[in-house]
């Protein structure tokens, strides 16, 4: 049995955890939230020297030979540092995508300059306030012309390059766009989440490639949307943690009634269940890691359920670090709100946390888990 | 049991919703979608319909005729309300001074201070604010720490208050320090009112999570305030405060929208992939749990209507209607945007369901869960004055305040 | 407005709760979970006799003139004593049945003695664990003959009648069976609460009259149930109260650290969440009262209402009345068990939770909340 | 990152298998679906495989050799115990013994009383129980009223303990008594084992909600302890009985079933209106929370695994899964008897689902979330231990035990 990160990936944790506490604390995140800049561009510079961008990419590609271990390793630390850079949208989704889905040419073409962090991509599906689904998609992929909007794309306003989820005749199909070109209307859009950029994307005409098989472009946005969901839900318990040193240090130092408000069960007993929260959230998302590492059949379970309890936890620890820290966690000065909004940003940003528990048990129930999923 | 007004009652209601349905009109602030007026003609506008108010007799009807009411039974004043409550009027920049420092003056100042404030306080002529709450003093008031030095005649404040509502536009306020550190916490404490333009005063307002600011933070140095508006006796100022919070459990009320009937709204406007959401069984079993927390907490407030009708003391209710409603909003917000899924983060008003409410009310929730006692306090009063629970240990009784630990801060 | 129960029925209620607390100590509870003894035979010979069986039956049929605001109370007190006898199967549920569906004749052969208590009815529409509908069900009712099994019906093995829901070529209908007459089998059967009794009913070719029109039975059932949740839900706020009576107490007298355990924030905040739940019930009860006694059209929403936030108090006091005691409330010698039992049964003898928060939802969107209703 | 075995240990995987293939069978206790043996008949099977197991070297293997163990490393025994637990067999008599009296005889007691006792304890010829909750000494053990009196060479114990698992069939029991009541309450403890058969003790099965007796009351009426049986010195009982409680919190896992796996099964064959409750969105929003629960138990039982078999000394990780489950299983029963709708609250094993598996749990459910240390107790440890957050308020650290304030206990 060793269900467990390595000497060497925890050494790496540690490294990301030193690199990341210099250049991202959590007033550098702060700066996005209150300028105009849409993301911490030195930060994002730091990460791609240290070569977290290629982390999970083939040395052939460009990348660094590490795996997707060492992807959750990584994760996990920008989770609880907060990060405002557009790692999500370039590393677990269009880096995916292309590895997934790419000829052989594309993945010449993007990968190694994604690795290298020289090009920034993201994926989109979303077109508004409802939950994207085949039959609803608006935005048509047509003679390599895609036209629609997407809104919210993650990172749409810098981004280089997008996956585009669009209809085609065949159904479904990925295509890659350069949001770059002509027939690209970019503006930026507000969300709850002002330290991660997001923008309204219109396409007109605008030139694209074809990735993947026609029509299959929904099979492949949900194999790739699981690999996000687990390195998410590792961005997620690094969060939690956070909220959770966060309110520990506020409880430990403020006093009322004579007292550390630590010792008050009230707030006690919230500490110990966000801890708990996070520690079944974490076995969860080391099962996920599992399955990442080794492409097991049981990924859509294991994905769903680290998905599922990250959520969860990060949802709760960001919400009662608020309520722990009293009047002064409701305000903007306080870095609490950083946590809450992150927080409430990757519970939806791919698909809401009802649906992921409806698709568990569908995964549950359709069988995907077979042999190779864990000991009992 | 039924909903109807007595005879009187209604009668008052009647002549209520006459004289508002003439006057109301005016003075109605929804003139654009929850967007605020520029704070100067708000303000101006809040006054006027404070002094036509006043005019009719519509004020502050249950304070006796000197201070500017007419000795109303307290019904009337609750009859009042829910029919002015149909319309959007300016009325917030009273109620703390109306609901906590008026009481207090009335219990504690002297005759002729009452005769002088308090009809302008009705009239909206004056308008007060409270300082209480400090950085290091919050769901323990009484560990506060601005002192109060007596000097001659006056007494000189140096400290912090901090979630001042509205002190920027406020002419004066009650204020509660800390004359004695030498003893234990509650004993050193001495209670005024004083006029908020004095100088060494220094207001900043507290810009929230939501990126509104209805709080301040009010800076006091060496601000001189005359031993005459002290209220109650040197060292008895935590009596005083105890009056005015009492009033405060009584004022703190139900969270602000977006109510159950939105998320209803939105339900039935959201497309699930097995239909509208409103059909959706879990959504259901969501929208049902807090529809009958809304319920109960409509018809607690008819209980205590009732209560107040038959010239009863109401009870806890109000602390009960906070730590619901509090909780239910942050709740009801946090699934309204799961609804939405992916686009759910959007905070486009033209780009998101009901303009961005839930949003909105997603980053302004945890300010009510913490505003006019924490979910924790509130829990503890019910256990306590409820249920007579014993008060958690208490190390801080009987040790002299300078010598209490109190952390970092 | 006047939204309280009136002077007099606060008398009405003083005196039952005196009354029960003579009656029906926990030990009184206590004696019928212990022995064969299907219901406290005394106990409601001395309910009778108190008129409580004829509450809301009119004067002209043998009732004692109050309505159904009186019976709410009583029903709340029986709820605080966790009465061990009939009432709901023969009041809330028979009695009511007859006077909304019953012929005059009906009415003057039943009524009269419901209400003196000298015949006991029931009514049973569950054919085993799954929730009855119309379309399985399995009794049939043809020829005024009955056929079938009903399981668990509630004191089925003491009523002398009861209101059977069964299918005829018409539709499901209502049949008011003699349970002591031939072609009518039944055997007592456990439930979860001892302190109730139930039974298994087999109908081979058994004499039945019509109750209501053919093919209307199912109407007039969720026109009952209406009526009996309101009337169980202040059963279930009394049992509330009881609960958190107990744990109240509990925490008052039991030391721990050397401290009252109700000084501890986790036992403290536990009790006031008990109070909350009960006020919030308590209020959606009053509005279900209103809605009763004034025949309101609001009712199915009002019923609801009350039955999902009685349901939720009621589960979560006895649940946690338990859990505040301790080792010692998880004892058969302790009194927790009685109402940690009833809670249960009392949630699930009109239907699930579940389904009445759909039914909830159902009714305020079909409209049925019209001028009648509270002001809002 | 695998769930691999070290070559090491999946050789001894393979060893056990192979051992409990040949020899398990014939004790396996399945042989009636979840009715109990005839009481007297398992424990002779018990017994007769626990001596079979100590034979083969695979009963509390982790021990030293003298004291009937091997010094095998701790992960070989969690191999064992995965292997073991595929069959049913009757190992819950010695649980107590070797999970907490052993430990702490090791720790405490002379060579020679070690040498005498434990290789028994391990073959199972002695079964011990463990005697520290008293009617007014639950989550709060220290304040336990048993007294000890020096008489000669022999200590005579009066009073009563509670929840003594097995107490009815152990032969020795370790037991923490009151030597000094004038001295605050940690300091007057004094720690014994004793004969179970010896004079003067009353034992009374405590019959639960669920109608089963797995406890005892234990009376006692002078009952003799030699002096030399005495654990630890005269007043320092204290730290025995840490040593005990902290192997209790390590023993103390999984609440027992009906598991996720029985309602997802309950799901599939349950009808409701809108079809199988399996494919019910609400159902499958609590299905889903159970379920990540659960696995979330499962792989951090995983990561423990992984920390022993490297040496590591596991943490908290029992108390979270005793948190967890114990609600979880209260949950879950309330739920599936929901699904059965009015027919959920049949008791009868041939007209309910799984038997009225779900029915039984949510009557033993409630013990689970008090036994081995309440919902409230371990979430202070977690806070404390794991967290560092202050103990709460003690009052009871300074005064002598018989000053303290009892109640009405």
């Amino acid at each position: 049995m060793n269900f467990d990160f390595s000497e060497e990936q925890k050494m790496l944790q540690e490294q990301a955890n030193k690199f990341l506490a210099d250049r991202c604390s959590l007033a550098a995140v702060r700066k996005i939230l209150e300028s105009d800049e849409p993301y911490d561009r030195e930060l994002w510079k730091g990460v791609a020297e240290m070569g977290w961008t290629g982390a999970a990419v083939p040395e052939e590609y460009g990348g660094i030979g590490f795996g997707h271990l060492e992807l959750c390793v990584i994760a996990e630390e920008l989770g609880r540092a907060n990060a405002p850079i557009p790692f999500s949208s370039s590393v677990y989704l269009a880096t995916e995508a292309i590895m997934i889905a790419g000829t052989e040419e594309q993945k010449q073409t993007y990968l190694p300059k994604l690795a290298a962090g020289d090009l920034i991509g993201t994926l989109t599906v979303a077109e508004g306030t409802k939950a994207p689904r085949p039959s609803t998609l608006t935005v048509t992929f047509e003679n390599n012309r895609l036209n629609g909007t997407k809104i919210p794309v993650a990172d749409g306003d810098i981004a280089d390059f997008a996956i585009v989820v669009a209809n085609s005749s065949d159904g479904p199909t990925l295509a890659i766009a350069d949001l770059t070109a002509s027939g690209v209307a970019r503006t930026p859009v507000k969300t709850v989440d002002p330290t991660r950029s997001h923008a309204r994307v219109t396409f007109e005409e605008a030139e694209a490639a074809q990735l993947g098989d026609a029509g299959d472009g929904w099979n492949l946005l949900l194999r790739v949307c699981d690999r996000a969901a687990i390195l998410t839900a590792f961005e997620q318990i690094g969060g939690t943690a956070s909220s959770l040193r966060m309110a520990r240090g506020y409880a430990l130092e403020r006093y009322a009634f004579g007292r550390p408000i630590g010792s008050f069960q009230a707030i006690k007993h919230r500490l110990a269940d966000m801890y708990i929260k996070n520690e079944l959230a974490r076995s969860n998302c080391y099962y996920g890691a599992w399955a990442l590492s080794t492409d097991a059949a049981d990924m859509p379970v294991a994905a769903a359920g680290a998905r599922v309890a990250a959520t969860e936890a990060f949802n709760f620890a960001a919400k009662e670090n608020i309520q722990v820290h009293g009047g002064i966690g409701c305000t903007w000065e306080s870095d609490c709100h950083l946590f809450y909004r992150r927080a409430k940003l990757l519970s939806l940003n791919l698909g809401s946390l009802m649906n992921w528990k409806n698709w568990l048990i569908d995964r549950i129930e359709t069988g995907s888990r077979v042999e190779e999923s864990a000991p009992a | 049991m039924d909903f109807k007004d007595t005879p009187r009652e209604a009668e008052f209601r009647t002549e209520v919703q006459a004289w508002l349905k003439e006057n109301a009109p005016k003075f109605n602030v929804n003139n654009s979608t929850r967007a605020s007026l520029d704070p100067d003609e708000g303000l101006k506008l809040g006054k006027a319909w404070q002094a036509a108010k006043a005019d009719a007799g519509y004020a502050c009807m249950t304070w006796p005729e000197e201070f500017g009411g007419r000795s109303a039974p307290p019904i009337e004043q609750v009859i009042y309300d829910q029919e002015e409550g149909k319309y959007e009027l300016p009325v917030g920049y009273f109620s703390i001074g109306l609901g906590m420092c008026g009481p207090t003056m009335a219990a504690y100042a002297t005759d002729e201070q009452k005769k002088q404030h308090l009809p302008r306080m009705v009239r909206g002529d004056d308008i007060w604010c409270q300082l209480f709450s400090e950085p290091a003093a919050g769901s323990d008031v009484a560990g506060l720490q601005m002192t109060a030095k007596q000097e001659g005649g006056d007494w000189i404040l140096n400290g912090q208050k901090v979630w001042t509502s509205g002190a920027h536009f406020c002419d004066w306020g009650i204020i509660v320090t800390r004359s004695d550190p030498t003893v234990p916490k509650h004993k050193g404490l001495t209670f005024f009112f004083l006029d908020m333009k004095s100088p060494g005063i220094d207001i900043r307002p507290i810009e929230q999570i939501s990126g509104q600011s209805n709080f301040n933070e009010v800076f006091f140095e060496n601000v001189r305030v005359p031993d005459a508006q002290r209220l109650g006796a040197v060292g008895e100022g935590w009596g005083v405060a105890i009056t005015t919070l009492m009033n405060e459990r009584l004022a703190v009320g139900n969270a602000p929208p977006p109510f159950i009937t939105d998320l209803i709204a939105l339900a039935r406007e959201t497309e699930l992939d097995s239909g509208p959401a409103i059909d959706d069984t879990a959504v259901r079993q969501n929208l049902a749990d807090w529809y009958v927390e809304t319920q109960g907490l409509k018809y607690g407030h008819f209980r205590m209507m009732t209560a107040l009708s038959k010239g009863e003391t109401p009870g806890p209710e109000a602390s009960i209607t906070k730590v619901v409603s509090a909780s239910k909003l942050q709740n009801m917000c946090a699934f309204a945007m799961e609804l939405m899924d992916v686009g759910g983060s959007l905070m486009e008003p033209d780009a998101t369901p009901h303009e961005g409410f839930f949003q909105e009310g997603f980053l302004y929730a945890p300010g009510f869960r913490v505003a006019g006692g924490t979910d924790e306090i509130l829990r503890n009063i019910i256990a306590e004055r409820v249920l007579g629970m014993p008060q958690d240990i208490r190390v801080d009784k009987t040790v002299a305040f300078r010598e209490l630990p109190s952390g970092a801060q």
